[in-house]
C-alpha cells in the first residue's frame, strides 16, 4: 500500500521530467546551440559551486512557502491560486513592522515580530477568500486570481504614494528584523542570497506535515478536502476549516515573503513576488502536496529558474521557463492516469484479499 | 460628440474582452474552466503577428491567430479531456507556457526579446474620419456579434442544448447519445478560436506583437464571464462595463480624482462582490471543472 | 559558450525588464555593446535576467567571471551594482540611470573608484520636445502618454510640461499613466486608446515615455495622421512621417565611453551626469523629420538649448518642482 | 422483417466480459430476451445488471461476448446506434439536466429543428402529446430542478419512449417510487408489451418480479447463473439462485418469530425515560421547501422504531436535524436529558448518539483515508493527545473492531476505497456501533450490501435492542422495517401519518398510508 502510494508520488515528476528533457533538447537545437554543452553549463551554474547552490537554495526558500501554501490549501480541498498576492502582502507586512520597530531593538524580538506580521499580512489576505468561500460558497479560484490584481494594485499604491525612495520602487531599509544572510555563518555562500529564512522555510514544511498528517485539526482539514460531507458528519465544522485553511495557506505564502525583505533585500520592492506565487502551484504539484515532496519540488524548480540565467548568454531564458511549465503540464496530465493505473491494481489485490479470507472462512 | 467618441472608445477596448469572454463562455459551458484565457490570447496575438508577417496580410494574421489558438488549445484538450488533469493547474501552465514560448520564439524568429517587426493590419493611415476607422477593423464587428450569436448558439440550435447540457450533466448526455468529450473537444475550440481572435485583434490592430501585450485581459475576460453568470449577453454587458471603466479613466486624463490603481480594480471588485451574491447569486455550470 | 575572459576586453551587459528589442532603452544599451564590439573589438555577453534576484545575480555571474566592464541597464539595479563594486574591486561596472544614493541633506554619497554612474538628464532633452510639441502642435493641447506610474517617468513629464510652459503658457498638457505594474512598459493596446482619446481631444502631438506601449502611440499617430514623438532611441522608424522627433538618450554612447575608457585604461569612478551640456541628450533632427519642423521653431530649440546649458533656465526633475 | 429475423429473439447477448481497470463487473454474463416479453434482471449488488444493461445500451464496450439485437449482431455499437435501433434505457440514477427542461431533457440529442434552431415549440407539443398517450403526466415546460422524484422517473421514460423505443431496459425504476406510481409504471410496461414491446426490468424487490416479469435471468459475480420462467417460481428460489445458497430472507421474518421483541415492547410500555424526544419539529429541504412538519416522536431504551415511508418525504432531513448536520425552524430535539438546540454533531456524539448515515459514500466514509482512520472519524477528538492524533490507540481501536466486525481485508491501512461495499458498510457500523451509545440513527443500514452482510448487521441491531440501546429505522425497503421495528411510524409530506406497534403492521395496511391515501 506504501508502495503503490510512494509510486503515485513520485512515478508522474518523473515521466514529466524526461519528457522535459527531451523538449529542452529540440528548443536548444532550434537555437543551433549542443543541448550536451548547455545542459552542462545550467549544472555548472547551479550545482557546480557554493553560490550556484545557494541561489538555488534562496529560490527554493520562497518557493517551498508557496509551494507549502497550495498543498495546504489543497489538502482542504481549496486551489489556492493567489499566492502572488499573499507573497507580496507577507513582504510588505514585514517590511512595515521593520520600519516601524526601533533599529535598536534586538534581532531575537524584532525578526519573530516581523516572521509574524508577513504571516499575519498574507493570512489575512487569503482568509478573504476563504471566508467569502465558507459563507457563500465563492470559487476561491476566482476570488483568489481577482484578489491577486487588487493586492498588488493596492500595494503599488500605498509604497507609491507614501513609502518609497526617491526615484525607486522601494521603501527605505529595514532597520530592525534583518535575517542574516547564510554566508554569516558559513563563507562559501558568500554573494549568494540564501539566508536564514530557508531555516524557517523548511521548519514550516515539518510542521506543516505534522499537522496534516500527525494532529487532529490536520486529520479533519484533510477530510474536508476529501469528502467535505463526510467531514461534517464526522463532527467537522466545514466552514470554519476553509477559512482556517485559507488563513494558515495565505500565511505560508506571506512568510516567503520575508526571504527577498527581510533576508535579501532589506527593504520592500515593488513586484519583487513575480511569478513565485504561480510556481508554487508547480511545486506543490510535482511535490504532490506533501510537504517533504514540496522540499523536493521546490529544489527542482529553484534549479531550473537559476539554470535559465547560467544559461541565459546562450539560449533565452524563457527555455527554462518552457520547461517549467512543460513540467507541470506533463505532471497534471500524468497524475490521474497514473492514479487510475495503481488504484485499479490496488483494488483487484483488494479484492483478490477479500476473495481468499472469505473463502478460508467458509472452509473452516 | 463627447459621448460618441466615449462609446466608441469603450466598444474599441471591449473587442478583445467580449471575444475572450465568448471563448470563456464557451468553455465553462461544456464544463472546462477557463483560466487558460489569457495565455489563449496571447498566442493568438502571436500566431497574427507570424501569420501577417509571413503572408503579407492580416487576413494570413487572422488565419495565423487561429493555428495559434488551436495548437494551444489542442494541448488543454488533451489534458484536460483525454487525461483529466485538473483543470486549474492546467490553466495557469497554459498562461506561463504561452508567456514563455512566445518570448522564445520572438527571440527565434524576430530576434528580439520584445517586440515583432511592424506587419500588416487593419486599419489605414491618416483616415479622415477616426472615430469609425477601427471600425473599418473585421475583427471589431466578429467581437460585437460573438456574443449575441453564442447566445444563439447555446439557446436556440441542438448543439447548444448539447453543450448546455454537457457541462451540467455529462452523465445524462452520454446516455442519450451525446458523447461528452467530442462535444467539450469542439466547445473548447471554439473557445480558443475566439480567445485567440481576441487576441489577434490587439496584434493586428498595433500591427505588432509586443511581449506580454494581452496584459491581463484574458483575466479581465473571465471576470466579465462571472460577473455576467455565464449568460452571453449579460456577459457582453459586463465587458462594455468594464471596458468603459477603463474609458472613463483614459477620458479623465490626468484628472486623478481617483488613483488609478482603484480604477484598475474595478473589474475584480466587481467580480468578487458578485460572487459573494451581492448583485444576485452567481451559479456556475455544475460539471464545471469535474473531468468525469 | 561564454567568453574566455583571460585575454582581451570582455563586457558584460544585464538588460532591464523587456530585455533587447525594446526598441528604446535596452536597445540602447544593447547598440552600444554592438558597437564596442565592433569599434573595440570588446567581446560582449549579454544577460536577461527575469525577476527579483535574478538581476543580482546576472551581474554577479559576470563579475565571477571575470568580466572587465559590467554593465547594468536600469535605475532597478542601484543596490545591486553598489554592493557588487565594493564585493569586487578589480571588476568595473557601470549603471545606466543609477539612482545615486544620497546623505541625509540630500548630498550624493561617493561611489566606489570602480563604479560608474550613467545619469541622464531626461527633463532638459523633454524640455526642448514639450516646447518642439507646443510650437508645432497649433492646438494649445499637447499630449503625453507615460508608461508606468513612477517617479523615473514623472522626470520626463516635468521637464516636457516646463518645455511647453516656457513657450506657450496657456497651453494645456494632458498627461497620462498606462498603468501602476510594469506591465505598464508593454500594453501597446492602452497605449493606442490612451492616444486617440488625446488626439480627439484636439492634441497634435504626444510625447511619450512608455517603452513598448509607446508602440500603441505610433499606431495612433498613423491613425489619425497626428504627430507623436518617440523617446530613447530614435524612433522614426515605427511610424515615418508621424514621428515628429525622438527625445534620445545617449545610451550607447555613454556605454560606448566607459568600454572605451577601460580600454584606454581610463576608467574613474563616480557619476557621470548626461545632459544637453555633454550632448548625452537631445532630440533628433535629421533628415527624415526636417520637413516636420520650420526653421525658426529649430532656431527657436537652439536658443532654448544654449540657456539650459548655460544655466539660464532651471529644468524641473519632478512634477513637485515648478 | 424477415420470418427468420422475427423468431430470432429481441435480445441476445452471450458470454459478455466487462472489465474496470481490475475490477471484473461481468464475468461470462448472459441474456436472452424475446419480443412482448417483460424480463426481471435479478442478482446481488455489484453482480454486474447495471453493467450488463450498459453494455447493451452502447454506453460500455464488452471486453469479450456477443451481443445481438433482433438478430443482427451489434456488439460493441455506440449509444446513438442503440436508441436508432430502438434500444432505450432508464437508469438506476436519475441521468436528467436539472437547469433544463422536461422537454428539453426529452429531447436533447434528437431535437427537432426548423432550419438551423430547435424547435422548442414542436417539443412541447411532442412531449405533451406522448405524455398522453402512455399515461405519463408531467408539464413539458417545467423545469427538472422543480419537479418531485416520481415525476422525474416519468420523464426518464418518457425520453426513451420519445426515441421510440422497442426495448426498454429500466434499472431499478421502482427504488424510488409509491406503491400507486408502481401500480402505474407496470401499467405502462404492459401496455407496451401488448404493443410488441420488449422490456428489461432490474430490480432487487423479488415481489415486484413475481408480479410483473414473464421470464427472470439472475446474475451472480458478473456471471448469469440461471434462467427461470416467471410461472411456479417462488421468492426464495429466486433468492437461492442470486446468492447461491439458502437464506434466511427477511421477508421470512415478517409474522414469523421476532427476536427479542417481547423485551423490546416491554421496555417501551415500560414509560422509562426516552432515550430520545423530539417534539413540534419544523426542518426546511435544501430547496426551501417545509421537509418536516410539526413532527413529535420519543423513542425509548430497548426499542426499535422503524420509519417507512417513500424516499423524500422528509425522512433525510429529519435525521439530518436530530445529528446536527441540519438546523431546524421550530420545536425540540432532547438526547436523553440534553436539550440538542446550539449542540455540535461531536457534542451530540459525546452525549451518546451514533447515525449510520444513508449515504455512505458521501458522508459515512472518507473514501481515501485508511480503515484504521474512518473507524475514529467523528470519534477523533477523543483520540488526540496535546501533541497530536495517538496512532497507537487508532492501531489498537483498528485491530479490535476490525475483529469484532469481521471487516475484509483484515488490514488497517487500506484505504476505505478499496472496499466492497459490504465491508464498508461493516466499517461505519462498526465505528457507530462499537463503541459505547445511548441512542441510535440507522438510515438505510443494508442499501447496497449483500445478502450476508444484511444478515449480519440484522443481528447487530437487535443485539443492540436489546441491550437496552434505542434505535430510530429508516429503510426504503418495507419488509426490512417490518423485520426488525418494534413501532412503526409511516411519514408522509413531512408528518408521521401513522404509528402502530409493529405486531399490528403488515405492508398491506402500511401502503396506503405511505401515499398519503390513508390518513
Ligand atoms: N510526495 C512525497 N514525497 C516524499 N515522500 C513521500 C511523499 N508522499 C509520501 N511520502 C512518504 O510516504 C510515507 C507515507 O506518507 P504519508 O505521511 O502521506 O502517509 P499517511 O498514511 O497519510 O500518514 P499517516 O498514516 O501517518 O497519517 C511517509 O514516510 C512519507 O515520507
Ligand atoms: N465505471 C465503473 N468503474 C469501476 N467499477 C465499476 C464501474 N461500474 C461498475 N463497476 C463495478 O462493477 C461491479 C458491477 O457493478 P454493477 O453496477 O454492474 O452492479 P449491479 O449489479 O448493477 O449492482 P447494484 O444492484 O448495486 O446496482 C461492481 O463491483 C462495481 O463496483
Ligand atoms: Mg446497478
Ligand atoms: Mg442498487
Amino acid at each position: 500500500m506504501t508502495r503503490t502510494r510512494l509510486l503515485e508520488a513520485v512515478l508522474p515528476p518523473v515521466v514529466a521530467m524526461g519528457l522535459a528533457a527531451v523538449l529542452g533538447d529540440l528548443l536548444i537545437l532550434s537555437f543551433g546551440e549542443s543541448p550536451g554543452a548547455v545542459w552542462a553549463l545550467l549544472v555548472k551554474g547551479t550545482w557546480g559551486n557554493a553560490y550556484g547552490i545557494g541561489q538555488v537554495l534562496y529560490k527554493a526558500t520562497t518557493l517551498t512557502c508557496t509551494g507549502l501554501a497550495f498543498a495546504l490549501a489543497g489538502r482542504a480541498g481549496l486551489f489556492n491560486v493567489g499566492a502572488e498576492g499573499q507573497l507580496a502582502a507577507g513582504g510588505f507586512g514585514a517590511a512595515v513592522t521593520g520600519l516601524l520597530l526601533p533599529a535598536s531593538l534586538p534581532a531575537v524580538i524584532a525578526v519573530p515580530l516581523c516572521l509574524l506580521s508577513a504571516m499575519f499580512v498574507g493570512g489575512a489576505v487569503g482568509a478573504v477568500p476563504g471566508a467569502l468561500r465558507a459563507r457563500f460558497g465563492a470559487s476561491e479560484v476566482i476570488v483568489t486570481i481577482m484578489l491577486n490584481f487588487i493586492v498588488l494594485a493596492l500595494l503599488n499604491w500605498i509604497v507609491s504614494a507614501k513609502l518609497h525612495l526617491p526615484e525607486t520602487l522601494r521603501t527605505p531599509d529595514i532597520a530592525a528584523g534583518n535575517v542574516p544572510r547564510l554566508a554569516d555563518a558559513f563563507a562559501m555562500f558568500r554573494g549568494s542570497a540564501v539566508n536564514f529564512t530557508i531555516v524557517f522555510a523548511v521548519a514550516a514544511a515539518l510542521v506543516a506535515w505534522w499537522y496534516l498528517f500527525r494532529t487532529r485539526s490536520g486529520y479533519e482539514l484533510r477530510a474536508v478536502g476529501l469528502q467535505p460531507e463526510a467531514a461534517e458528519y464526522g463532527g467537522v465544522k466545514v466552514p470554519r476549516v476553509l477559512l482556517l485553511s485559507m488563513a494558515l495557506s495565505g500565511a505560508l505564502a506571506g512568510l516567503g515573503g520575508v526571504n527577498f525583505v527581510l533576508g535579501y533585500k532589506g527593504y520592500y520592492e515593488e513586484g519583487f513576488a513575480g511569478g513565485a506565487g504561480f510556481l508554487g502551484i508547480a511545486v506543490a504539484l510535482v511535490g504532490r502536496n506533501h510537504p517533504f515532496g514540496i522540499l523536493a519540488a521546490a529544489l527542482l524548480f529553484a534549479t531550473l529558474s537559476q539554470g535559465g540565467l547560467a544559461v541565459n548568454a546562450v539560449v533565452p531564458k524563457q527555455l527554462t521557463d518552457i520547461l517549467t511549465a512543460a513540467v507541470i503540464l506533463s505532471v497534471a496530465t500524468a497524475v490521474p492516469e497514473v492514479q487510475k493505473q495503481l488504484r485499479a491494481a490496488a483494488a483487484s489485490v483488494t479484492a483478490s484479499l477479500t476473495r481468499q479470507r472469505n473463502a478460508q472462512g467458509a472452509s473452516t | 460628440m463627447m459621448l460618441l467618441a466615449f462609446i466608441l472608445q469603450a466598444i474599441r477596448i471591449a473587442v478583445p474582452y467580449l471575444l475572450a469572454a465568448a471563448g470563456g463562455v464557451m468553455s465553462e459551458r461544456v464544463g472546462v474552466i477557463a483560466l487558460g484565457l489569457e495565455g489563449l490570447m496571447l498566442s493568438g496575438a502571436f500566431g497574427a503577428a507570424l501569420g501577417s508577417y509571413y503572408g503579407n496580410s492580416p487576413w494570413a494574421g487572422l488565419l495565423g491567430a487561429l493555428v495559434a489558438g488551436t495548437l494551444i488549445t489542442s494541448l488543454l484538450a488533451i489534458a484536460t479531456i483525454r487525461f483529466r488533469a485538473n483543470q486549474v493547474v492546467v490553466g495557469v501552465a497554459i498562461n506561463l507556457l504561452v508567456a514563455a514560448s512566445t518570448r522564445y520564439f520572438l527571440r527565434l524568429v524576430f530576434d528580439s526579446s520584445s517586440n515583432s517587426p511592424r506587419v500588416p493590419g487593419f486599419g489605414g493611415e491618416g483616415v479622415s474620419n477616426v472615430m469609425l476607422s477601427s471600425f473599418m477593423n473585421p475583427v471589431v464587428w466578429i467581437g460585437l456579434a460573438a456574443l449575441p450569436a453564442l447566445g444563439w448558439l447555446l439557446y436556440r440550435t441542438p448543439f447548444g442544448l448539447r453543450a448546455r447540457a454537457v457541462g451540467e450533466k455529462p452523465e445524462a448526455a452520454a446516455t442519450l447519445g451525446v458523447a461528452v468529450n467530442p462535444m467539450r473537444l469542439k466547445g473548447l475550440y471554439l473557445a480558443g478560436a475566439l480567445a485567440s481572435l481576441g487576441g489577434a485583434y490587439l496584434a493586428l490592430d498595433q500591427h505588432q506583437f509586443t511581449d506580454g501585450m494581452t496584459a491581463g485581459r484574458g483575466f479581465i475576460a473571465l471576470a466579465a464571464v462571472i460577473f455576467g453568470r455565464w449568460e452571453p449577453v449579460r456577459v457582453a454587458v459586463a465587458c462594455l462595463l468594464f471596458a468603459g471603466a477603463e474609458t472613463l479613466q483614459i477620458q479623465l486624463q490626468g484628472a486623478q480624482l481617483v488613483p488609478s490603481q482603484f480604477v484598475e480594480m474595478i473589474p475584480y471588485v466587481l467580480t468578487i462582490i458578485a460572487l459573494a451574491g451581492v448583485v444576485g447569486r452567481s451559479v456556475a455550470p455544475a460539471a464545471l471543472g469535474k473531468s468525469e | 559558450t561564454v567568453a574566455d575572459t583571460t585575454d582581451g576586453l570582455d563586457v558584460g551587459i544585464v538588460f532591464d525588464v523587456g530585455g533587447r528589442g525594446d526598441k528604446s532603452f535596452n536597445d540602447g544599451a544593447y547598440l552600444g555593446g554592438e558597437r564596442a564590439q565592433r569599434e573595440l573589438g570588446a567581446r560582449v555577453t549579454y544577460i536577461e535576467p527575469g525577476e527579483g534576484s535574478d538581476r543580482e545575480a546576472g551581474l554577479r555571474l559576470l563579475a565571477a567571471e571575470g568580466m572587465d566592464l559590467v554593465i547594468g541597464v536600469g535605475f532597478i539595479f542601484t543596490d545591486d551594482v553598489l554592493a557588487l563594486a565594493k564585493e569586487y574591486p578589480n571588476v568595473r561596472f557601470a549603471n545606466v540611470d543609477m539612482s545615486v544614493p544620497s546623505d541625509s541633506v540630500g548630498n550624493p554619497l561617493p561611489l566606489p573608484s570602480n563604479l560608474r554612474a550613467l545619469k541622464f538628464r531626461e527633463e532638459e532633452g523633454s524640455f526642448l520636445v514639450g516646447a518642439l510639441a507646443a510650437l508645432v502642435g497649433k492646438s494649445k493641447k499637447v499630449g503625453f502618454v507615460g508608461g508606468m506610474d513612477i517617479a523615473l517617468i514623472h522626470k520626463f513629464e516635468a521637464g516636457y510640461r516646463a518645455g511647453v510652459k516656457h513657450v506657450c503658457p496657456e497651453c494645456d498638457v494632458i498627461a497620462n499613466y498606462a498603468g501602476v505594474t510594469p506591465e505598464a512598459f508593454r500594453n501597446p493596446g492602452r497605449g493606442k486608446e490612451m492616444a486617440l482619446a488625446m488626439y480627439n481631444q484636439g492634441v497634435n502631438v504626444i510625447f511619450h515615455a512608455s517603452g513598448s506601449t509607446g508602440l500603441g502611440v505610433f499606431e495612433a499617430a498613423r491613425t489619425t495622421g497626428k504627430l507623436a514623438i518617440g523617446v530613447d532611441a530614435d524612433q522614426f522608424n515605427e511610424a515615418p512621417g508621424y514621428v515628429l522627433t525622438s527625445m534620445v538618450k545617449g545610451i550607447d554612447a555613454s556605454v560606448l565611453a566607459a568600454v572605451r575608457a577601460v580600454k584606454d585604461q581610463q576608467f574613474t569612478g563616480g557619476v557621470q551626469q548626461f545632459g544637453l551640456a555633454e550632448n548625452g541628450v537631445g532630440y533628433i533632427y535629421d533628415d527624415n523629420n526636417k520637413a516636420l519642423i520650420p526653421v525658426a521653431v529649430r532656431a527657436r530649440l537652439d536658443a532654448l538649448t544654449a540657456d539650459i546649458v548655460a544655466g539660464r533656465i532651471a529644468v524641473p526633475s519632478t512634477r513637485e518642482q515648478k | 422483417m424477415s420470418a427468420e429475423a422475427s423468431r430470432a429473439p429481441a435480445i441476445r447477448m452471450r458470454g459478455v466480459v466487462k472489465t474496470f481497470g481490475g475490477v471484473v463487473a461481468n464475468r461470462d454474463a448472459s441474456l436472452e430476451v424475446h419480443q412482448g416479453e417483460i424480463h426481471a434482471l435479478v442478482g446481488e449488488n455489484g453482480a454486474g445488471k447495471s453493467t450488463l444493461m450498459r453494455v447493451l445500451a452502447g454506453l460500455y464496450a464488452p471486453d469479450g461476448g456477443t451481443v445481438e439485437v433482433h438478430g443482427r449482431e451489434v456488439t460493441g455499437w455506440k449509444t446513438t446506434e442503440a436508441i436508432a435501433a430502438g434500444v432505450g434505457m432508464v437508469h438506476q440514477h436519475f441521468m436528467l439536466v436539472p437547469t433544463l427542461t422536461v422537454a428539453e431533457n426529452v429531447v436533447l440529442g434528437s431535437e427537432p429543428t426548423k432550419g438551423m434552431t430547435i424547435d422548442l415549440h414542436r417539443a412541447v407539443l411532442e412531449v405533451e402529446s406522448l405524455c398522453k398517450r402512455c399515461g405519463l403526466h408531467v408539464d413539458p415546460r417545467a423545469r427538472i430542478a422543480d419537479l418531485t422524484v416520481g415525476e422525474a422517473q416519468r420523464v426518464e421514460i418518457l425520453k426513451a419512449l420519445y426515441r421510440g423505443a422497442k426495448v426498454l431496459i429500466l434499472d431499478e425504476p421502482t427504488a424510488v417510487l409509491s406503491p400507486p406510481e408502481v401500480q402505474e409504471l407496470w401499467t405502462v410496461l404492459r401496455a407496451l408489451r401488448a404493443d410488441g414491446g420488449t422490456v428489461v426490468l432490474i430490480t432487487h424487490k423479488l415481489d415486484e418480479v413475481i408480479a410483473v416479469s414473464d421470464n427472470i435471468t439472475v446474475m451472480r459475480a458478473g456471471a448469469t447463473v440461471s434462467q427461470l420462467a416467471t410461472q411456479g417460481t417462488t421468492p426464495r428460489d429466486i433468492a437461492r439462485a442470486m446468492v447461491g445458497r439458502d437464506v434466511n430472507l427477511h421477508l421470512d421474518a415478517m409474522g414469523a418469530v421476532r427476536h427479542g421483541t417481547a423485551h423490546g415492547a416491554a421496555a417501551t410500555t415500560a414509560g422509562a425515560a426516552p432515550a430520545l424526544r423530539v417534539h413540534g419539529l419544523r426542518v426546511m429541504s435544501d430547496r426551501g421547501t417545509v421537509a418536516v412538519n410539526d413532527l413529535s416522536l420519543e423513542i425509548h431504551p430497548g426499542e426499535i422504531v422503524g420509519i417507512a415511508g417513500v424516499e423524500g418525504n422528509g425522512q433525510t432531513e429529519l435525521l439530518e436535524a436530530i445529528a446536527g448536520l441540519r438546523t431546524w425552524q421550530s420545536g425540540r430535539i432532547q438526547l436523553g436529558t440534553h436539550d440538542c438546540h446550539g449542540l455540535s454533531v461531536r457534542d451530540r456524539a459525546d452525549y451518546g448518539l451514533s447515525h449510520i448515515p444513508e449515504d455512505r459514500h458521501r458522508r459515512g466514509l472518507v473514501l481515501d483515508y485508511s480503515i484504521a482512520d474512518n473507524l475514529i472519524l467523528g470519534r477523533q477528538h477523543h483520540f488526540a493527545t496535546r501533541t497530536g492524533l495517538d496512532r497507537s490507540r487508532i492501531a489498537a481501536n483498528a485491530a479490535e473492531q476490525i475483529q469484532r466486525f469481521d471487516i475484509r481485508p483484515p488490514i488497517a491501512h487500506v484505504p476505505a476505497r478499496a472496499l466492497s461495499g459490504g465491508n464498508q458498510q461493516k466499517i461505519v457500523i462498526a465505528r457507530e456501533m462499537g463503541r459505547e451509545f445511548t441512542v441510535l440513527l440507522a438510515a438505510q443500514p443494508t442499501r447496497g450490501v449483500d445478502v450476508g452482510a444484511i444478515e449480519f448487521i440484522h443481528e447487530q441491531l437487535r443485539a443492540a435492542r436489546n441491550a437496552g440501546k434505542g434505535i430510530l429505522l429508516v429503510s426504503a425497503d418495507l419488509p426490512e422495517v417490518l423485520a426488525l421495528s418494534d413501532r412503526i411510524a409511516v411519514m408522509y409530506g413531512g408528518r408521521f401519518v401513522t404509528i402502530l406497534p409493529a405486531a399490528d403492521c403488515s405492508a398491506e395496511l402500511l401502503g396506503p398510508y405511505m401515499t398519503g391515501a390513508a390518513a
